[in-house]
């Protein structure tokens, strides 16, 4: 050992670190919340982050189930099915002692609804929150919402009262410039407190003393520092080199070196997340037509398109076995997926050509593809594969990768013919799925739906589920509109997406398919 | 061209080129990859550009040994797409030679003309033309290419965006870096402007500025070679880091900097081949670049003999 | 009996390796230089006077090197010391005068700095002590208001003045042998008379030795008590100023006297000396002046000429040197 | 000499009025933010309201009036992404980057000053051209791969040093220093040389070609012939001449070194302006990309003006005359 001082100083400060991790979790993954206001961003890692220190009053167990939270029971009231009954949790104190009860659900559940919230949107079929008793709310919903506790998992429940003497009352208006108390400081009834926060450097949690839940749960650490790294190789460096305990976005192709070095692990799991691509079915092509025509507009090319991407390639090289092939753009915790819906095509080259010609493209056309590079996994490279693929037949793509800054936008705006989306399914139902992906483009409904699909019947049928409280006649109707959908080929599917957390070994974890961790469950041996 | 090769060799020039390792080294390191640059379609077994030639499954192929599901043999591997990284270096070196002596050439013709302008109009042109310079210099080079290459973005659309790229970062990169030609060729021009015979041409009625350039331009030969050449190894490892940043070729037409990009993710997974290969490509065709620079500088300058 | 020299050299030669062999820019010069007596070196440019004058102070740029020969400076050699030894010598024994004042001074440094610093170097002085010596040196060399002007920087002199400040700086610490590179060369001819006399009277009152370089005859003629004349790296002809230019006996130095318009007095028109001198890569066999020589023989083209030594009057190196009525 | 310097300050603030322009010019390229800001369930109503609320539905020219009213009162508006005033989280990001950029600046002036004064000295030995050629290696590579490779060998490898972060700080008055702690030490090394090792060739190949120009000039003969020390005409008087050269390149440096060190940031994950810009580019956070570009302007702008005034510094020769012309 002929290492100077200075490198075993060096040595001494990070064993240090490593003495102290039997109570402490180093945790790092891409991003970092935006915010700390619950209700100002609808977004992965921010309720990720606030649900550690904060709580919903129902929320998703890492197996799936919904599991009671501050909530202990519920039901649909039974003389009117618009209205949702809670039974709140006994003896739950927020971290600043105050008594958790009925006024703090309607104050954070009106929070949630009011103008700059961005969590209106999942909870938009609730017209009223009233208390029924210290322990009690109820919940009115605008036609009968059979799906209302899935939606609440993410509106976390604030103090009444904290929020109301720090001027937090309004949700943090950033379009209008506003500052708020309650984005930089948290008061929840969570597992742990919040001791210190520096956006995108780090994040230090404490375990809360009060919490309600000490027994309930394995609760192993007492203490979490998140830290936010952004460079994947960054990333792995400092799990390999013990710097960290537990990352959550482990690039699938170090999966193998990691769980080979001594001491860490890799969990595994499906991920409530399908990548496909989006077809521009209309009768133009924003790059302009071909012959007068759009090829994509006839399902034959589609088909065409479908039959020679292959999956099962793009699975073992560009994901190394880290996904689920899709013949359906649902991901398999949905409710509505089935194994029948999710079969697809053996990739078939001749048989794809013949459909070509059929349609009058014996030659292939040319035609862009546009993808994000930085938010699938390895989306990029599975664009890059399909355009070798369509090559195959004749089908001269060109690749646009860009930022998802400049992506989404140019999605968004429809000025694309052939693009890659992902989609999560946060209330396990298809209907979110019809709702923003298949449903007729409008004010209101088909926002995420730039593929210019238009099905007056399907648009039909998925206000009807909407509402719709017979749950066996439901699912026989979303199980009739997926068949529709999956005939009609406006999107073509490429896989579901998996999740790879590491950690060192001796953490037991359950992966959440939202990725979503939470310490409380994590368990040391 | 044998001749003038001849006298080359002969010169003084040719005879400390000759008793110079270094300068034979980088010499010959250079001519053999801009000659495989050129010669890619010939020499490279594969096309990584024709996506129809390509198997997904070669993926990951390592070096000299066959592919499992296909059983391809690669000189020196395949990438993540199954390309064979021997082509790919090929092809790639070409992009990165292409954008490098285009931007070297864009920078060149944009600095000797406004440094022409400047030494020659002088007042308030020159104290302008040189202003920019000075704010150009302070601006980092990384930062105006990205600057650029955000508005290019945004201008192109978007089916004709994978063939422009290529334009793009030219002129991002060879927009940071007319300055040094700027500034040798004002100086020579701001000599030679009191020249006798310009004076005389000038009183003659005849436009003085074609006889300047063709009196200065020689005179400052040699160190705007050596700017060049200078230039040529910072514009390579520039392309290399905006690459790096996600704005520099697109994957499906590398540059050695897409490449070595694409090669660092695979830096954990044993995958070697894909970062290091194109890496030591780019830092052979740099060293040998930049090692002729400094021999040139050091050959062309007759006060540092 | 006279006093023993400051400085003497013997058989100097200073060669430089190429690629096209060795050359040899000073070949074999012996002379010595009196205390008090102003020795001028004479020659066109490339005759190898400067680089004489590098090897003695011993400031040969490499690959140029004493490749044989000895340099004794008052009674010890000092061609061999060890380059430190070599360095406490120059400035504090031997003194040296550049060509160009423009470039001599360091520009970003004040003169005082430049002056102090020099004599604190070799002298055992406080700063203060220097101080005052730096003053004297600049009123010596005749610099007003010196006190206010150690302050100064290089630029903020004239041309003379500047030339003043660099030979107070080759003198500050009082050597015993000036080596003056061509002094004048660079100066209006109106200022060039100010600095040979200052330098002239300068080394007068101190006995300090000079060896004065330069192609200039006038100011040979002017400064100078004996003179040496050099061609391709030896010395042509050695003597009293008044001897040379009058009667010179080497027929290269006779050339020499008849190109200077201020010499060339009474009917004697201005000549010039046909050819040009060989570079030191080129020396024919032979008398290296013999292509030249309009009296040349074929004794002049196979032998090397005699030593100074051989010559009647001890003056020239000629197989045929010329005879002048007295 | 007011005169130059009231003239100086006028052209930079034209560069920062350009520089602002630009930057707004170029940020509806760069993307829209509402998508960033809108969650998963936005309708395209909610678009629309929100484009209006941002003011992105107004022209260029007026978002930048609009910006540049507030700037001037100080207020650099709110991040989209964070949702707090963006002087507050550039001054909390500011003491990370230039902790860093001081450090690497100093190595690269004081390792690159040295080996080229080495390097000029003793120009013919093998230390040289084994220092003249390892230079060259270091800036044939690009900056973010030997980022990683640092990390991969001296972190993964042998575990070293730590591969991200700045490790412990400490807050003193409103600057977070990682100068006081061990971790915080131990941090800076692997960003440090991988930000400080091009600019120290450079500065390195700057000196040496200077110091042989000027080792050559007449007064460093004179001084050789006055018998100085070495170390005294090397440092003192050659030294001092490479100066006006260096000075002005490695200002120009440590400009690269602050544009640099959004590749370092991103690399190491250190916490500071250049990952917010980053950051902030990639949600199309708006406020902070202009407050970022803004305050690198107003810094490249004044270090421009050290520049000059230290060249009057360092040569007396300089009269302001001779600067303007």
């Amino acid at each position: 050992m002929k290492r100077s001082l200075f490198l075993s100083t060096a040595i001494a400060v990070l064993s240090w670190g490593a003495a102290t991790q039997a109570e402490t979790l180093r945790w790092a993954l891409a991003g970092d919340a935006l915010t700390l206001d619950p209700h100002a961003q609808n977004e992965g890692v921010t309720i990720m982050l606030q649900s550690q220190m904060m709580e919903p009053l129902v929320s998703r167990a890492p197996t799936g189930e919904l599991e009671a939270t501050l909530a202990t029971e519920w039901a649909v009231k039974a003389d009117d099915p618009n209205v949702w009954v809670f039974k709140l949790r006994e003896g739950v104190t927020f971290h600043d002692g105050a008594t958790f009860d009925s006024e703090d659900v309607v104050f954070s559940m009106d929070r949630a609804r009011s103008e700059a919230s961005q969590m209106k949107g999942i909870i938009a079929s609730v017209a009223e929150v009233r208390a029924t008793g210290p322990y009690e709310v109820e919940i009115v919903t605008n036609g009968p919402n059979p799906i209302l506790p899935a939606a609440l998992t993410s509106i976390m429940m604030l103090d009444k009262g904290w929020t109301e003497a720090n001027n937090a009352v309004t949700v943090q208006n950033v379009a209008a410039g506003e500052v708020t108390f309650s984005s930089t400081n948290v008061n929840g009834t969570g597992p742990y407190t919040l001791v210190s926060r520096e956006a995108d450097a780090r994040t230090v949690m404490r375990a809360f003393d009060g919490y309600w839940g000490k027994d309930t749960f394995p609760l192993a650490y007492s203490e979490i520092i998140f830290t936010p790294i952004q460079n994947a190789s960054t990333r792995v460096a400092a799990l390999l080199s013990g710097e960290l305990d537990f990352i959550q976005d482990v690039p699938v192709q170090d999966i193998d070196r990691v769980k080979g070095t001594a001491g860490l692990k890799v969990e595994s799991s499906s991920e409530n997340r399908s990548v496909f691509f989006g077809l521009n079915v209309s009768d133009t092509l924003v790059a302009g037509n071909i012959d007068g025509k759009n090829p994509l507009a006839d399902v034959r090319v589609r088909q065409a398109i479908n039959m020679t991407i292959n999956r099962d390639a793009i699975r073992d090289v560009v994901m190394r076995g880290q996904s689920v092939p899709a013949g359906i753009i649902m991901p398999p915790f949905v409710n509505g997926w089935t194994e029948e819906l999710n079969a697809y095509p053996a990739p078939d080259n001749e048989a794809a050509k013949a459909l070509l010609a059929e349609a009058g493209y014996p030659n292939g056309f040319p035609i862009t593809l546009d993808c994000p590079n930085d938010r699938y996994i390895n989306d990029e490279a599975i664009c890059q594969a399909t355009v070798g693929m369509l090559g195959q037949i004749g089908i001269q793509a060109r690749l646009n990768a860009t930022s998802k800054a400049l992506f989404f936008p140019q999605v968004n705006a429809m000025e694309t013919d052939f693009y890659m989306l992902g989609w999560g399914v946060p209330s396990y139902d298809s209907e979110y799925i019809f709702n923003f992906l298949y449903h007729t483009r409008d004010e209101s409904y088909g926002s995420w739906n730039s593929t210019r699909y238009s099905n007056a019947e399907l648009d039909a049928q998925i206000k009807a589920i909407a509402a719709e409280v017979d749950l066996p006649k439901r699912d026989a109707m979303i199980a009739q509109m997926w068949e529709t959908a999956k005939n009609d080929l406006a999107y073509i599917p490429i896989h579901h997406q998996m999740l790879n957390w590491a950690m060192k070994d001796g953490l037991t974890v359950t992966v959440d398919p939202d990725n979503q961790a939470r310490v409380k469950y994590f368990a040391l041996n | 061209m044998i001749r003038s090769f001849s006298a080359f060799w002969h010169s003084d020039f040719g005879w400390k080129f000759r008793h110079s390792p270094t300068a034979i080294l980088s010499a010959l390191v250079t001519l053999l990859l801009v000659g495989a640059a050129i010669a890619a379609p010939l020499i490279a077994p594969f096309d990584p550009f024709n996506s129809a030639s390509l198997n997904l499954m070669n993926g990951f192929s390592a070096p000299m040994t066959p592919n499992a599901f296909t059983g391809q043999v690669f000189l020196l591997g395949a990438d993540d797409q199954g390309r064979d990284v021997f082509s790919t270096i090929l092809y790639g070196l070409r992009v990165s030679l292409f954008v490098g002596v285009s931007a070297v050439l864009f920078a060149m013709v944009l600095g000797v003309t406004l440094g022409l302008i400047a030494g020659y109009v002088g007042g308030r042109v020159d104290g302008f033309i040189m202003r920019v310079a000075d704010i150009q210099l302070t601006f980092p080079a990384i930062l105006v290419a990205m600057l650029i290459f955000g508005i290019a973005k945004g201008i192109i659309a978007p089916q004709y965006r994978d063939q422009m790229a290529i334009w793009v970062l030219i002129i991002a990169i060879g927009l940071s870096d007319w300055v040094p030609f700027a500034r040798v060729v004002r100086g020579a021009t701001m000599v030679e402007k009191n020249r006798d015979y310009v004076q005389a041409a000038r009183l003659i009625g005849r436009k003085p500025v074609a006889i300047m350039v063709l009196h200065i331009l020689p005179n400052v030969l040699n160190p705007i070679l050596v700017i060049a050449t200078i230039s040529l190894a910072l514009a390579i490892i520039a392309e290399a880091t905006l690459s790096f940043l996600g704005v520099g070729a697109p994957p499906t037409q590398p540059s050695l900097g897409t490449l070595i990009r694409i090669g660092q993710t695979f830096l954990f997974s044993g995958e070697w081949w894909i970062l290091l290969f194109p890496a030591a490509t780019l830092l052979a065709l740099a060293l040998a670049v930049n090692s002729l620079g400094d021999w040139l500088r050091d050959a062309l300058n007759p006060r540092l003999k | 009996m006279t006093p023993p020299p400051v400085l003497s050299v013997r058989n100097l030669v200073v060669a430089i390796p190429s690629r096209a062999g060795i050359s040899r820019p000073v070949n074999g010069i012996s002379y010595d230089i009196a205390p008090g007596e102003i020795l001028g070196v004479v020659g066109e440019s490339g005759a190898g006077k400067s680089m004489a004058g590098n090897a003695i102070i011993g400031l040969l740029d490499r690959p140029a090197h004493i490749a044989s020969g000895e340099v004794w400076l008052n009674g010890n050699r000092i061609d061999n010391l060890p380059p430190d030894d070599l360095r406490r010598i120059r400035g504090r024994q031997i003194g040296m005068v550049f060509q160009d004042p423009l470039t001599s001074l360091n520009p970003l440094l004040q003169i005082g700095d430049q002056l102090t610093e020099t004599i604190r170097e070799h002298l055992p002085m406080s700063a203060a002590q220097a101080r005052d010596r730096a003053v004297a040196a600049l009123e010596e060399v005749g610099i007003p208001a010196a006190a206010e002007r150690l302050n100064s920087y290089p630029h903020e002199f004239s041309g003379g003045m500047r030339q003043r400040v660099v030979i107070a700086l080759a003198l500050c610490a009082e050597p015993s042998l000036v080596i003056a590179d061509e002094p004048t060369t660079a100066l209006d001819v109106s200022v060039q008379a100010q600095i040979i006399a200052l330098l002239r009277r300068l080394c007068r009152d101190r006995g300090t030795a000079v060896m004065l370089v330069t192609h200039d005859m006038g100011v040979i003629a002017e400064a100078a008590d004996r003179v040496a004349v050099m061609y391709a790296g030896r010395l042509a002809e050695l003597g009293p100023v008044r001897s040379v230019i009058h009667a010179p006996r080497h027929p290269y130095a006779d050339g020499l006297m008849g190109a200077m318009p201020s010499l060339s007095i009474g009917q004697r028109r201005l000549r010039q000396i046909p050819g040009a001198m060989p570079r030191p890569s080129r020396i024919p066999p032979g008398c290296a002046f013999n292509p030249r020589c309009p009296r040349a023989a074929d004794k002049c083209r196979v032998d090397p000429p005699p030593t100074l030594a051989d010559d009647p009057q001890g003056r020239a190196a000629c197989w045929f040197p010329m005879e002048h009525p007295a | 000499m007011l005169a130059f310097l009231i003239r100086r300050l006028f052209q930079s603030v034209v560069v920062l009025l350009v520089v602002g322009a630009v930057s707004f010019g170029m940020f509806r390229f760069i993307g829209d933010p509402v998508n960033n800001m809108l969650g998963q369930e936005r309708t395209q109503a909610d678009i629309a309201d929100l484009r209006e609320r941002l003011g992105l539905d107004r022209s260029v020219f007026v978002q930048y009036a609009v910006f540049l009213r507030n700037a001037a009162q100080g207020d650099f508006g709110v991040s989209y992404r964070q949702g707090r005033p963006v002087a507050d989280i550039i001054a909390e990001r500011a003491p990370a980057t230039l902790e860093l950029a001081a450090v690497s600046g100093v190595m690269a002036l004081v390792f690159g000053i040295g080996l080229g004064v080495i390097t000029a000295i003793k120009r013919d030995s093998l230390v040289s051209s084994t220092i003249m050629t390892l230079s060259l290696v270091g800036v044939s590579l690009p900056t973010f791969l030997i980022g990683i490779l640092l990390i991969y060998v001296l972190s993964v490898q042998l575990e070293w040093l730590p591969s991200f972060g700045r490790g412990e700080t400490v807050r003193v008055g409103g600057w977070t220093t990682g100068f006081l702690t061990q971790s915080g030490l131990v941090a800076l090394i692997l960003p440090a040389i991988t930000l400080g090792l091009y600019q120290m060739t450079l500065i390195m190949r700057i000196v040496r070609s200077e110091m042989l120009e000027v080792l050559r000039q007449d007064y460093i003969r004179f001084a050789r012939a006055r018998g100085l020390r070495e170390r005294s005409i090397n440092f003192r008087h050659a030294l001092k001449n490479t100066l006006v050269p260096v000075i002005t390149v490695t200002g120009l440096q440590m400009g690269s070194i602050i544009a640099f060190s959004i590749i370092t940031e991103t690399v190491f994950q250190w916490p500071g302006m250049g990952l917010l810009f980053i950051n902030a580019v990639q949600f199309v956070d708006i406020p902070v990309m202009a407050a970022y570009l803004m305050l690198i302007s107003v810094l490249f702008v004044s270090i421009n003006l050290v520049v000059d005034l230290l060249y009057f510094a360092i040569d007396p020769r300089l009269s302001i005359e001779r600067v303007k012309a």
